[in-house]
């Protein structure tokens, strides 16, 4: 079997998917949500990392190292919020992020 | 498997073998050790008392601005590696000017770290 | 393209990074006191962007990763023009908590920072970066108030989607890049010229539902109302107006520039959303009792609306796209500063029943957001009226005169709660004596709601042909 | 070590028996690392220290293993079990598995990966997962207490050493390390300790013998080890997150834990100190092949156990840091100074003689 | 007087900038003071543009069938500041211009809060439908067509009676709805004509098929406003909830917009399709004069019943205007004119006894004219204008319809002409149970009769109201001009 294009489209897709469901399926921590952000993410630099080996161009790993570097920002900002959060409501629930609704 | 991948293999199977050791440590007591468990050999560890309150705690939020810290350096680390490999590479001119964009990103990566520094970020009391 | 020309032509974004970074430099070393300076610096240094943004030259730096053409200088003036009035409301407002933080201005320069990027974005990296740029600051911003759990949750709110609709937005982009063989918007264009691989639609499927979150565009809109009600007013004030213009400039410039070949493909996707939006942000918005909510279901239709004149396809449409933005961006600075301008008691009145009697009490005000709420409602002759004018005209050109008949019908549903607004304001008694606008959110509110009515009149001449030109530089026929 | 053209069974068997080997010969390395530490650090109290099991006690690690394993393994109720078990072998796969990245003499490596320095980086990186496991599935105070502290001190000195690394590799321009072993042939002043650039090269010194310096300080960090072992201080923490660890589970932390400090004293020698190259030029390429890689691994020991040592005596003589000291080190002395470094040396590597400018 | 139509469009808005400048500048004034003031610069300010308008028809030149005291300056996006009136608009300006001074005197005394937003929201209407009625440009038209709403939201919110919440609601969203369809329909032909000028978009023959569809989008806006049945129900609601002058100005102007609009835009510019819609429109007159007579009929509340027999009375006009000849468009023109003073003086008459006992309930009246003998003779004169008594001024404008009508349907006719019976009964049911027999109620025992104030509102709704009536010729010979030419381009096109 030879590895090709597709077979890493497809395991990128899947973790996007499963990013994309983390977000949405998940009831109990919004640590997991940032766990499926990451896992987004990284499936996209599948994708690009693929497509740059499959081009033969360097752009798709640049455009990785960008996305990394991002990410990691992030992440920083996300963890930031959730602490603040934490503080003013001393549960990170899911569930508990709803008082606005309408 | 391209030859690519291939140098990938015999760390591969290091890890599996690494793993073997790992595991047979962890069985070879379970196997030959003597078990005679009591409840107070099973309880946690705290000085003489016993246990109260959930283990996981909350803990101090300068844990969490370390790693948030962690994050954004160590990324930013990861970037100089391929700018240090490429580096020596490339004609002169170009070295200089990739010389400066560097220096530019990290330029802004210490004005942060003046911003932290400044705010206390780094301090530990 | 020597490097020179490359900075020359993306002068006022380095600019502004470069005071970013020394605002938070001085900041940093002159707390607790420079806050008030640092704002004012910020404003300066935000004015003088919007100048250089005026004046920069035309062309591409960076091998077509930033492009200065009129489209970016028009959206470029504009954005930065009102952060500038970002920094001055919010910093007003932190005054009067005395919770003033150096960080606020830097935050929304920041961010202005990264509306730019996205104005001048030339390939998916830079589209990626402004976006994110821009988002983080956001983020912040709307959590600005730590102590207050509403505004923490708006944050984490605004935060989750925020990074998904990026994850989106990058997905898509990783694909189009992947099968377009490019990340540089014309040679996507050239790929796409003789139809479009299925992968490079389903990343442009993938693109436009992250810059639906971005724009807040149904069905993409679900994180607005909470996070319009949860942030702090002035903030909000920010957040509807100047990154709103970013996005759909970024929108526009991505569907031109690169899907030119493409545009029945994308066209019927952002009819969708624009009617999806309309739709949703009239009939949602007639529930709604807390202002900024209501106000978050006005700026999902008005997202619509812009959506409908960009869904035209045309030069006309894209003009008509950044002039309603434009035009809009300033109805709702004005009408988010008189939010942050009243209060009773100190209580900031934020729902419809808070705002009773007001044309008693302080009439200047109610005068101002009456003009906002009919200006919303598009009705002659103030500014919201000229820009739908435009938006339908393009769309009914394009041949999609349905179109325009939904969203007028849906103007209309939504002219309801813009009335009921006006009604509680004039009609009905007031509970209580209401504290005195501060001078700051009081002239910003007052100068928008002259702007929407009789200046918007005389402005139009100047915006007219701007934003000609501005439209004629994405690359549509 | 790939040899193309071998058929895939005679490919495995080689690449296995090597990988074994290098488990074995770690496994040794690892019991006398220990008990070179007790006997050093016996000496210097003046004492004996392990001097019963075998001659001059040489077996004495050996007879530990045993009791380790035939102690009882003990789990804590409130545990997670399965994070509790997986913890400790994670640390030992990981401890382990770096190894497949380092050349120990001329070709003698067992994954020449064009990427070895990201991939030890990336391995080390992981190892806190290990302790943060252990810590956080004992369920008990001490332990959690302890992994957070380790976590967020290894974490901290992980970015010096991120920087170090990146002044190696400027030096260098590659991130394998049969290349970077290769770079610094020609004699001792070649090495990238003295600036990795000959004679030419030699003002560097006065930048890479701070960092070979800050890379051991780091690691001493890394792998909290004295005077950085807050994590598991036991005027404090008793024994930090390994309270609750007993039998083989012990065991592996243990000699993860080992495995780690040796890896960095062979990092430090592939880095800083040349590798598996001789002090001085003696033409080995000229040599018996086999003699020249014997040759190589010698030198490459010596330089390890070099590390080993100091390694060794700095527990013996630095008093222990506070956790706060601890941090400042970290972030305000150590990473602006790497930062500096990297800039300068990336200077000089553009500007500097030799390279136009 | 090259710029007398912007002057007199925009000379209301002077009135406006002097009354705020009144309020910010009047720093120790009291209130009292101040709403006098403002009194007086709204009235001073309505009868200067009287005047201007006055000057405006003296200087018509009635044998132009095009427009005059032409203005273009160009705005952005291709459109134009472009002002004009012909025979058909000009008298509609004097309308306007006309009513307004008596709605300010009339809501003198009756107004006593928040006066100033009061004047400054009627001084801001009025400039609103003068424009409205100079306009040439589409959009400038649009603009001024909807801007009034919100005046007039305004008026019948604040000023109005219990309900006048419901009532502005549904006024506004009414027309609202309706003028949105226009607009698409505005944007529409824009886009196919190229032009937004109302002269050169008259000469553009659009597609036959694409017509039916501008035609229904912009009788969508006008038949709300006009309004026709069934789309009138917002207007008894309005009527009724609004303060006395909003119902005049109502009655007497913003309705004509509707007419005004069919004349300007649905028979020039579709001509096929308005000749194609003819039936519907006669069906929808004839029942809007049966049905909205009898329901006039019933009514208990007197402004309700005047606001009822408004819809059957622009019943006839609707049937006029869509006759297609000359008598029919001239008959719908003077009974626009007409009805709007008679209309309004009846709103007017109202007023007097609602400011004295604060009710309108018909069954609370009876035997007025003991106490209030001049109120009942003028009361008497304004019903029986209603009715088309001829000699008044309603006579002329039915007859001349209902002519018209008769050349193009018959039976339309005759079925209207029953409406002529039926609104002489209710009228006059109406008349005999408020003003004679004797005095039932105590309450009425001091009522008094109408003061000089009032009578000098009503004298020269008096006049106008008989002069017309006898002297028609003078409007006809302003209309006759433009009307022929409008009626030989629709017959030459629709057949």
């Amino acid at each position: 079997m030879t590895i090709g294009l597709a077979h890493y489209l497809v395991v990128a897709a899947i973790l996007f998917t499963i990013g994309v469901f983390g977000i949405f399926v998940n009831r109990k921590n919004v640590i997991v949500i940032l766990m499926s952000i990451e896992m987004i993410l990284l499936a996209v630099n599948i994708n690009l990392v693929a497509f740059s080996v499959y081009l033969h161009q360097v752009t798709g790993q640049i455009y990785a190292m960008f996305v990394l570097t991002v990410a990691a920002a992030e992440a920083a900002v996300g963890l930031a919020i959730l602490v603040t959060f934490f503080r003013n409501r001393g549960d990170i629930a899911v569930d508990g992020v709803n008082v606005m609704k309408g | 498997m391209n030859a690519f991948l291939l140098q990938y293999l015999p760390i591969v199977v290091f890890f599996g073998l690494a793993t073997i050791i790992g595991l047979a440590f962890a069985i070879l007591p379970v196997l030959i050790a003597p078990k005679s468990p009591d409840p107070e050999k099973n309880s946690a560890y705290e000085c003489g008392f016993n246990a109260f309150d959930d283990a996981r705690m909350k803990f101090d939020v300068r844990f969490y601005l370390v790693s948030i810290l962690f994050i954004i350096f160590d990324l930013e680390v990861a970037f100089l590696f391929p700018w240090a490999v490429a580096l020596m590479k490339l004609p002169h001119h170009v070295q200089v000017f990739s010389f400066w964009s560097m220096m530019c990103f990290l330029g802004v990566l210490t004005v942060g770290f003046i911003y932290e520094w400044k705010k206390g970020a780094l301090e530990w009391e | 393209m020597s490097f020179s020309e490359a900075l020359e032509i993306c002068r006022p974004e380095l600019f502004l990074a470069l005071s970013a970074m020394a605002l938070l430099v001085l900041g940093a070393f002159s707390q607790p006191r420079g806050a008030g300076l640092v704002s004012w610096l910020s404003c300066l240094a935000l004015l003088v962007a919007a100048y250089l943004a005026a004046v920069s030259p035309v062309g591409s730096a960076f091998s077509g990763g930033f492009v200065s053409d009129e489209a970016s200088r028009f959206a470029k003036v504009a954005i930065y023009g009102m952060s500038a009035v970002g920094v001055v409301l919010g910093g007003g407002w932190l005054g009067r908590l005395n919770a003033r933080q150096f960080e606020f201005p830097v935050l929304i320069v920041l961010a202005a920072l990264g509306m730019g990027m996205m104005a001048s974005a030339g390939d998916l990296i830079s589209l990626y970066v402004g976006v994110e740029l821009q988002s983080l600051a956001l983020y912040i911003l709307a959590a600005f108030r730590r102590d207050d759990g509403k505004a923490s949750e708006a944050g984490l709110k605004y935060f989750v989607l925020g990074a998904l609709s990026s994850g989106l937005l990058l997905y898509g982009a990783s694909l189009i890049y992947g099968f377009a063989g490019s990340v540089r918007f014309p040679e996507i264009a050239a790929a796409v010229q003789h139809g479009a691989h299925a992968g490079v639609i389903f990343g442009l499927v993938f693109l436009i539902c992250g810059l639906g979150f971005k724009v807040s565009a149904a069905p993409f809109h679900m994180w607005t109302p909470d996070v319009y009600e949860g942030a702090p007013t002035p903030v909000v004030g920010f957040f509807a107006a100047a990154p709103k213009l970013a996005a759909m400039v970024l929108f526009a410039r991505a569907l031109s520039d690169a899907f030119p070949g493409a545009i029945e493909q994308w066209r019927s996707v952002v009819i969708i959303l624009a009617v999806a939006s309309m739709l949703l942000g009239a009939f949602a918005g007639l529930v709604q009792k807390n202002l900024k909510r209501l106000w978050a279901y006005s700026s999902i239709a008005n997202v619509g609306y812009a959506l409908v004149g960009m869904s035209a396809g045309t030069t006309e449409g894209f003009q008509a796209m950044l002039v309603f933005m434009v035009l809009y961006m300033i109805d709702v600075t004005g009408f988010f500063a008189c939010l942050t301008a009243l209060s009773r008691q100190g209580r900031p009145m934020e729902t419809i029943d808070d705002m009773a009697g007001l044309m008693r009490e302080r009439p200047g005000m109610a005068l101002a957001m009456t003009a906002f709420a009919v200006s919303a409602i598009g009705f002659p002759p103030f500014s919201g009226f000229i820009a739908k004018v435009f938006v339908f005209r393009a769309i009914i050109d394009a041949g999609y005169a349905w179109v325009a008949v939904v969203g007028l019908v849906s103007s209309v549903v939504a002219a309801f709660y813009y009335l009921r607004l006006i009604k509680v304001m004039w009609f009905d008694a007031a509970p209580g004596a209401t504290d005195a606008p501060p001078a700051d959110a009081k002239a910003i509110a007052y100068a928008a709601a002259l702007f929407s009515m009789p200046v918007v009149i005389f402005a139009m001449k100047g915006i007219d042909p701007l934003s000609k030109a501005a439209a004629a530089a994405f690359g549509l026929s | 070590m790939i040899h193309e053209g071998l058929p895939a069974w005679a490919w495995f068997g080689l690449t296995l028996a090597q990988i074994l080997i290098v488990t074995v010969v770690l496994l040794l390395c690892v019991a006398y690392v220990i008990y070179a530490e007790r006997k050093i650090f016996a000496g210097a109290q003046m004492r004996k220290g392990p001097n019963v099991v075998g001659p001059i006690g040489l077996f004495q690690s050996f007879a530990d293993l045993g009791k380790f394993i035939l102690k009882e393994l003990v789990i804590p109720d409130g545990a997670d079990k399965f994070v509790f078990i997986l913890a400790p072998i994670l640390s030992t796969v990981l401890a382990f598995a770096a190894w497949s990245a380092i050349p120990f003499a001329p070709g003698w490596v067992i994954s020449n990966i064009n990427v070895g320095i990201l991939y030890l980086f990336a391995i080390s990186s992981l190892g806190v997962y290990g302790v943060m496991f252990a810590g956080w599935a004992s369920n008990s105070k001490y332990p959690f207490l302890g992994a957070l502290r380790s976590a967020a001190q290894m974490v901290s000195y992980e970015v010096s050493i991120g920087f170090v690394i990146i002044t190696v590799v400027i030096l260098t321009g590659s991130m394998k390390l049969q290349d970077i072993v290769a770079h610094q042939a020609g004699g001792f002043w070649h090495w990238n300790m003295f600036g990795g650039g000959g004679v030419a090269g030699l003002p560097l010194t006065l930048v890479m013998i701070p960092m070979m310096v800050i890379f051991f300080i780091s690691a001493l960090a890394e792998t909290n080890r004295p005077p950085f072992d807050l994590p598991e201080a036991e005027s404090e923490l008793v024994a930090g997150y390994q309270i609750e660890y007993s039998s083989g589970l012990y065991l592996m932390i243990y000699l993860a834990e080992m495995c780690n400090i040796i890896l960095m004293s062979a990092l430090l020698a592939t880095f800083f100190m040349g590798g598996w190259q001789s002090p001085i030029d003696l033409g080995t390429e000229h040599w018996n092949p086999w003699l020249a890689s014997f040759f190589g691994l010698f030198c490459f020991l010596v330089k390890t156990i070099f590390w080993l040592f100091m390694f060794i005596m700095v527990r013996v003589i630095v008093p222990r840091y506070r956790y706060d000291q601890l941090m400042r080190l970290g972030w305000k002395v150590l990473l602006p100074t790497t930062g500096v470094a990297v800039v300068l040396v990336s200077a000089w590597r553009v500007f500097g003689p030799g390279h136009g400018g | 007087m090259p710029n007398i139509l912007s002057l007199t469009i925009f000379s209301p808005l002077i009135g406006v900038a002097i009354i705020l400048a009144l309020r910010l500048l009047g720093g120790g004034v009291s209130q009292e003071e101040l709403n006098k003031r403002a009194r007086i610069v709204a009235f001073a300010t309505t009868l200067a543009t009287f005047a201007l308008s006055v000057l405006l028809v003296m200087n018509f030149d009635p044998h132009q069938a095009g427009f005059q005291f032409k203005e273009d300056i160009p705005w952005f996006g291709g459109w134009h500041y472009q002002m004009g009136v012909d025979g058909i608009s000009v008298l509609f300006v004097l309308l306007t211009a006309f009513l307004l001074p008596l709605c300010i005197a009339a809501s003198w005394t009756s107004i006593e809060n928040r006066v100033l937003e009061y004047m400054v929201a009627f001084l801001i209407l009025e400039a609103l439908v003068i424009g409205v009625f100079c306009a040439l440009d589409i959009i400038v038209f649009y603009v001024f067509f909807e801007g009034q709403l919100v005046p007039m939201f305004l008026i019948i919110g604040v000023w109005g009676g219990k309900n006048r919440v419901y009532a502005a609601f549904k006024f506004f969203l009414y027309t609202l709805l309706g003028s949105v369809l226009m607009l698409a329909a505005i944007l529409g032909m824009i886009g196919i004509a190229h032009t937004t000028s109302i002269p050169e978009l008259m000469t553009y023959h659009f597609d036959p098929g694409l017509q039916i569809w501008l035609w229904l989008a912009f009788f969508a806006s006008f038949a709300v406003k006009m309004p026709m049945w069934p789309v009138h129900t917002w207007l008894p609601d309005a009527h009724v909830e609004a303060p006395t002058a909003g119902s005049v100005i109502l009655a007497g102007i913003l309705l004509k917009m509707g007419g005004y609009g069919f004349l300007r835009f649905s028979l020039p510019m579709f001509p096929q399709a308005s000749h194609y819609f003819t039936p519907l429109v006669f069906t929808l007159s004839v029942i809007a004069i049966v049905y909205t007579s009898l329901v006039a009929f019933r009514q208990t509340d007197i402004k309700k019943l005047i606001a009822y027999s408004s819809v059957a009375h622009m019943g006839f006009v609707t049937m006029g205007i869509f006759s297609g000849n000359v008598q029919g468009e001239q008959g719908a023109i003077f009974q626009m004119l007409s009805h709007g003073v008679i209309s309004g003086a009846l709103f007017l008459c109202v007023g007097v006894v609602y400011d004295r006992m604060h009710t309108r309930e018909i069954a609370f009246y009876g035997g007025l004219t003991e106490r209030m003998p001049w109120y009942a003779a003028t009361f008497m004169l304004f019903t029986m204008g209603n009715v088309g008594l001829p000699g008044t001024s309603g006579f002329v404008g039915e007859i001349l319809t209902m002519t018209g009508t008769y050349q193009a349907s018959t039976w339309t006719a005759i079925v209207a002409a029953t409406g002529v019976i039926l609104s002489a009964c209710y009228a006059l049911t109406l008349y005999k149970r408020v003003m004679f027999g004797t005095i039932t109620n105590p309450q009425l025992a001091t009522i008094s009769d109408m003061n000089w104030r009032e009578v000098a509102v009503f004298a020269p709704l008096i006049f106008s109201a008989l002069w017309l009536g006898v002297q028609p010729h003078y409007v006809f010979d302003v209309t006759a001009a433009s009307v022929s030419h409008l009626v030989d381009a629709y017959k030459m096109i629709a057949g």
